[in-house]
């Protein structure tokens, strides 16, 4: 991990609310796993103060610039406008420097290669479901994503994970687009099908909450990417912790977000203190 | 910033004494921001700031609070961390190895919940020999007497230094609440208790709310206000402190850019310690201490002690 | 800000009513940042804020300080103007003319260098049949006591109020000083006192230095810190302060949008003054009072009461 | 006077570190007086916070855009890039929306139609001797203009003040144009030359000061523009106080730069007082 102060390669909205940027970031391919997350710093100026957390969409390379020059190696990160600091980003422009700081976290554990491969997205929460998927295709796992959000304007990038060779399911709570209804929905109905699958899911937490009494019932493994608000990333401010299982008064427990997790095994998370949270964050890791 | 050659310019020389401990140049991390030193060492040289402040230890390993415990506010951030910390025990089984290992000065700041408990982890700070100081962190409540503040009043204040004093056998750095009328009354209160040094401000209490859930922004209602938006005051309050004592003042509150620690050191601070801004920057010290350096070249100052206290009326 | 128009929808009722003074809404700037309310008139309509509080009066003009009176800081201001003002006789006659011409109700702040001076400046407030109500500034220094500023002594604030409430046959807000270490003690002092209201917070202290020049950046070295920065403090010590005293509450800090005043009205204020934003936009205040209605609109509330405290834990 | 809540016309680099802004101000011209100022609010998010005073450089009207619409009217200022402010508004451009308050102040009394008038500008002090200028002219006066700078770079809008019939006298202190030397030593020549003069400046105080003294010797009327620290330019936050001749610490005379001034006529300023002050504001009102 390693504070970039790079530059913006490019910087598009995918669909309303939603942009796409690419930031230079030589050596950050090598080093991120699915699932890990980068702080953003928007601008040299205040506000915002603290920097921005952000799932990696993915990491790649461009063709280079000119013959003799190495490809450019890029970290692709997905936002969506909430807030402050996510107004500013959706202002910039190629060329506009920025500071990332990555990768960092705790990602997916995609070691087990046996059973199908459930994904289960909400809205911003694609987003480090992505270049988990292609881990997963490349260790020879089938792959089913089930893709939820409110309208369609939540669903993007179906073609780059149907291009990994990713099954999709979509559903949106009005119907706008692929089935009417809750993702949980289509999830139950997987398992049904496949009771020895692994299922990975990031976005808002009751959608999260759900999948976890959904995989409870059928006794299926599942790893959740978190949100918490974040000040440093790097396990220094303990602002962003969860509480584990087992988490009592007398003998707590409390997991950093940023470098316990974000991905977490369900098991090790306190699944009450979660529901009470009041982790307004939208979106997801 | 203006590249510094040997050959070109005579480094001036940053070096400062706090408390009997040499520094090769005034700059640290504030407790609480920097973790246990270990989280940051990927992206600074860990031997060229002034010294490492660890997060405040107890006793005990402490839970803190429940979350949300940070917030942004206007130029600031809120906290309500509650002081978790794995305790002394862990800190000398699972920090100290990495610590040890670090050629920079190591400060262990610490608090207890009661005046015995502060009295206890002061002895077992005794056991690190690698141990250069101990800053002791009296802004937290009075279990005993009702929750109050052991910083708020002075005589709790000069009662828990003076134990602490009796205690411990490494130079003490008391560390000041700004949350009070009047900072010079408690900073004379811990000199004469035995304070080698004293380091203000920690952070100032405020609150936020969500207008739309009309709930208070940290779970703990309220916390510490850090960052730029507090430097006046914490400006005002380390000038206050060092027209009045004659320890060492380590000046802290909204340290960003090297301007800022200049500011603090023109006043009087004999140090600085800079907190949220290494999570904006985690080099943020490295620039600082590359732009005071500069700073003292442009002005022609070979030695820091020539701006420390400079301030003209 | 949407624009509400009568036939769609109910406008909801921002009425207050602060110490037997009803208000149209909760919104009326913080004295020094208004002038005489005179300054302002090409820019707003006095008819729809909630009422006007004027500059701070004493017995006799005041000069106030040499300059730099005024420095920028990040988020904030520091200002040392030392309460310059014409007067409570030029007062009288040179700018009650005018105000007595809007249909707003007006608000004098005022103080006194000694205790004395605090009541004979109330007994000529009684002489102005269209004031209000009168605003008491407690954070000035006390001269016979050595210069210890009123309001950071529980004992001295009350006398100082006893004494003013005895003379003054006007609803008394009392305005608190932040720099104290527990301010619901000042509060409860004060409305023991007499205080029919309370408002909080004044400014903060604090100091800014130019590090080229190394001279603090106001004359006087230390001044009243104001504007966004210091918000999250103001707003913790409203919400101490409405939990401690049973009279109103007005909240002031760093109010610059609809948002922020909804802030304080939520912790429980009764009403809110906004001053620095009033340099940022003459109107300012404006857009604070149509984003509170628009708010209540869309929240669906119709009586600011349903507002004022409804802070959930 | 009011807030305009308006839009840039145009934004550029008139010498290097100076920019000419003209922002759209319908109704300003037919209220702005020769040495009345603005207080303009460079964006409405922090930083900066407060705004900042700039003199009006001229009122005017440009072509309308279609026929059968009014011209445009516009308020242009002047402005060195000095600190924050400064930099943030050199990058603002066509379109982007700012908000002048204005006019505001007491410019220069120009009731006076006899004698030769003189005029000392020194770097940005030369903004408000423009408007001046052209009154003056207007009046059927004969106007002289002193321009002052460090080097070059700091005289600008020479051609503009020749079209309306001023003469102009360079002055710079390192000779790269017009005479090598401080403008004072111009004035001297002037004075002796015009006994009868009026003098009207604009410019750092150490200028003012020196400009000041030589009005004193030779018995010249002498107006000034000042510059103080300000926060609301509208006399409600008595900041940008000066003192007064015969101001004492028993009798103290405070007059507020921004209602009373920025012009004052020189007896009524405490000079020995504004030698001391520490007003490192750079340029000029
Ligand atoms: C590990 C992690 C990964 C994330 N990945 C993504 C992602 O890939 N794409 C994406 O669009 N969003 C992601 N988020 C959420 C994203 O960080 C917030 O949406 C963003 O910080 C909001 O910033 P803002 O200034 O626009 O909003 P603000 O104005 O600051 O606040 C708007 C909302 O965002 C929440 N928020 C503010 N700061 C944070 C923070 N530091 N952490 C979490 N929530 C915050 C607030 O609670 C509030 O509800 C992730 C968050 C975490 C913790
Ligand atoms: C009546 C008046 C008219 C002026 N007219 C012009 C003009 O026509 N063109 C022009 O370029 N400048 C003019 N100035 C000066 C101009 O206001 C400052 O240069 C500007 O405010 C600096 O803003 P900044 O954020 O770039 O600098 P900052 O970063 O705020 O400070 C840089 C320097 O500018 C000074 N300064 C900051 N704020 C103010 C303020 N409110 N008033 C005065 N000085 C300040 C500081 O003391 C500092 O030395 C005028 C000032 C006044 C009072
Ligand atoms: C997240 C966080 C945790 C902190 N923890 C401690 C602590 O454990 N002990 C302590 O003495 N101060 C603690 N502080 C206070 C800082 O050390 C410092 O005094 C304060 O943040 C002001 O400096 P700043 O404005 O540079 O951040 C903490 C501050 C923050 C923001
Ligand atoms: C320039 C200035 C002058 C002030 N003068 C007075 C005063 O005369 N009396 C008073 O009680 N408060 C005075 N105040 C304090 C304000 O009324 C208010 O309490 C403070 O500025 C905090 O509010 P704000 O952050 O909205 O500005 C002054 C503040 C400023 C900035
Ligand atoms: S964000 Fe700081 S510890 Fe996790
Ligand atoms: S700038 Fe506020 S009174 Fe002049």
């Amino acid at each position: 991990m390693k504070n970039y102060r790079t530059k913006i390669i490019s910087n598009q909205e995918i669909s309303p609310g939603y942009f796409r940027m690419k930031v230079l970031a030589p050596g950050f391919d090598e080093k991120a796993h699915p699932g890990q997350f980068v702080m953003f710093r928007v601008q040299r100026s205040l506000p915002p103060l603290l920097r921005r957390p952000f799932g990696i969409f993915r990491t790649g390379f461009l063709p280079a610039d000119c013959d003799g020059l190495p490809p450019i190696e890029f970290v692709e990160i997905v936002y969506k406008v909430v807030g402050r600091g996510t107004s500013i980003m959706a202002e910039l422009h190629e060329g506009d420097r920025v500071e990332v700081l990555g990768p960092l976290g705790n990602g997916f554990d995609c070691t087990s290669r046996q059973g199908e491969k459930i994904l289960v997205g909400g809205g911003i929460g694609l987003v480090p479901l992505y270049m988990l998927a292609s881990e997963l295709v490349a260790n020879g796992c089938k792959v089913r994503l089930l893709m939820g959000g409110r309208t369609r304007d939540d669903i993007f990038a179906v073609t780059e994970f149907e291009r990994l060779g990713v099954e999709t399911y979509i559903s949106t709570d009005d119907g706008s687009l692929g089935e009417e209804g809750l993702v949980t929905r289509v999830l139950e109905r997987k398992l049904q099908k496949y009771p020895d699958a692994e299922v990975f899911s990031c976005g808002p937490l009751p959608m999260l909450n759900a999948v976890h009494n959904i995989c409870l019932t059928y006794k299926t493994p599942l790893q959740v990417s978190l949100e918490e608000s974040m000040a440093c990333g790097v396990g220094a401010c303990l602002g962003c912790v969860v509480k584990g299982a087992g988490h009592t008064e007398e003998n707590p427990s409390y997991l950093c977000t940023c470098t316990v997790g974000p991905v977490f095994k369900s098991q090790y998370l306190d699944w009450s203190s979660l529901q009470q949270t009041d982790n307004n964050c939208g979106g997801c890791a | 910033m203006k590249a510094v050659t040997e050959t070109s310019v005579k480094r001036p020389d940053l070096s400062v004494e706090i408390a009997g401990i040499k520094l090769r140049n005034p700059v640290m991390p504030a407790s609480g921001t920097f973790g246990y030193g270990e989280e940051y060492a990927p992206f600074l040289d860990l031997e060229k700031i002034g010294a490492i402040v660890t997060k405040g230890l107890s006793l005990k390993p402490k839970a803190g609070n429940p979350t949300p415990r940070i917030a942004e506010t206007i130029s600031g951030m809120l906290n309500a961390i509650g002081l978790q910390n794995v305790g002394i025990d862990a800190f000398i089984k699972h920090k100290m190895p990495f610590l040890r290992t670090v050629n920079t000065p190591i400060i262990a700041n610490f608090f207890g919940n009661t005046l015995e408990e502060y009295g206890e982890v002061a002895k077992r700070l005794n056991d690190i020999p690698e141990l250069a100081a101990a800053e002791l962190n009296i802004s937290c409540p009075n279990v005993k007497q009702g929750g109050i503040v052991f910083g708020t009043d002075p005589r709790a204040a000069s009662e828990v230094v003076a134990l602490v004093r009796k205690h411990l056998q490494k130079p003490l750095i008391v560390k000041l609440t700004p949350n009070v009328t009047d900072i010079t009354v408690v900073a004379r209160a811990v000199e004469e208790a035995g304070a080698d040094a004293i380091a203000c401000i920690n952070t100032i209490t405020g609150m936020s709310v969500d207008i739309h859930t009309r709930k208070p922004r940290l779970a703990n209602r309220t916390g510490g206000l850090s960052g730029p938006a507090i430097r006046p005051i914490a400006v005002r309050m380390v000038h206050q402190v060092v027209q009045t004592v004659s320890v060492p003042v380590i000046g802290i509150g909204g340290i960003m850019r090297p301007m800022d620690a200049l500011e603090f050191l023109i006043v009087g601070a004999t140090a600085v310690q800079v907190g949220t801004a290494n999570f904006v920057d985690p080099a943020a010290m490295m620039t600082i201490i590359e732009g005071i350096e500069a700073f003292c070249i442009e002005e022609g100052i070979d030695d820091i002690h020539q701006l420390i206290g400079s301030l003209k009326f």
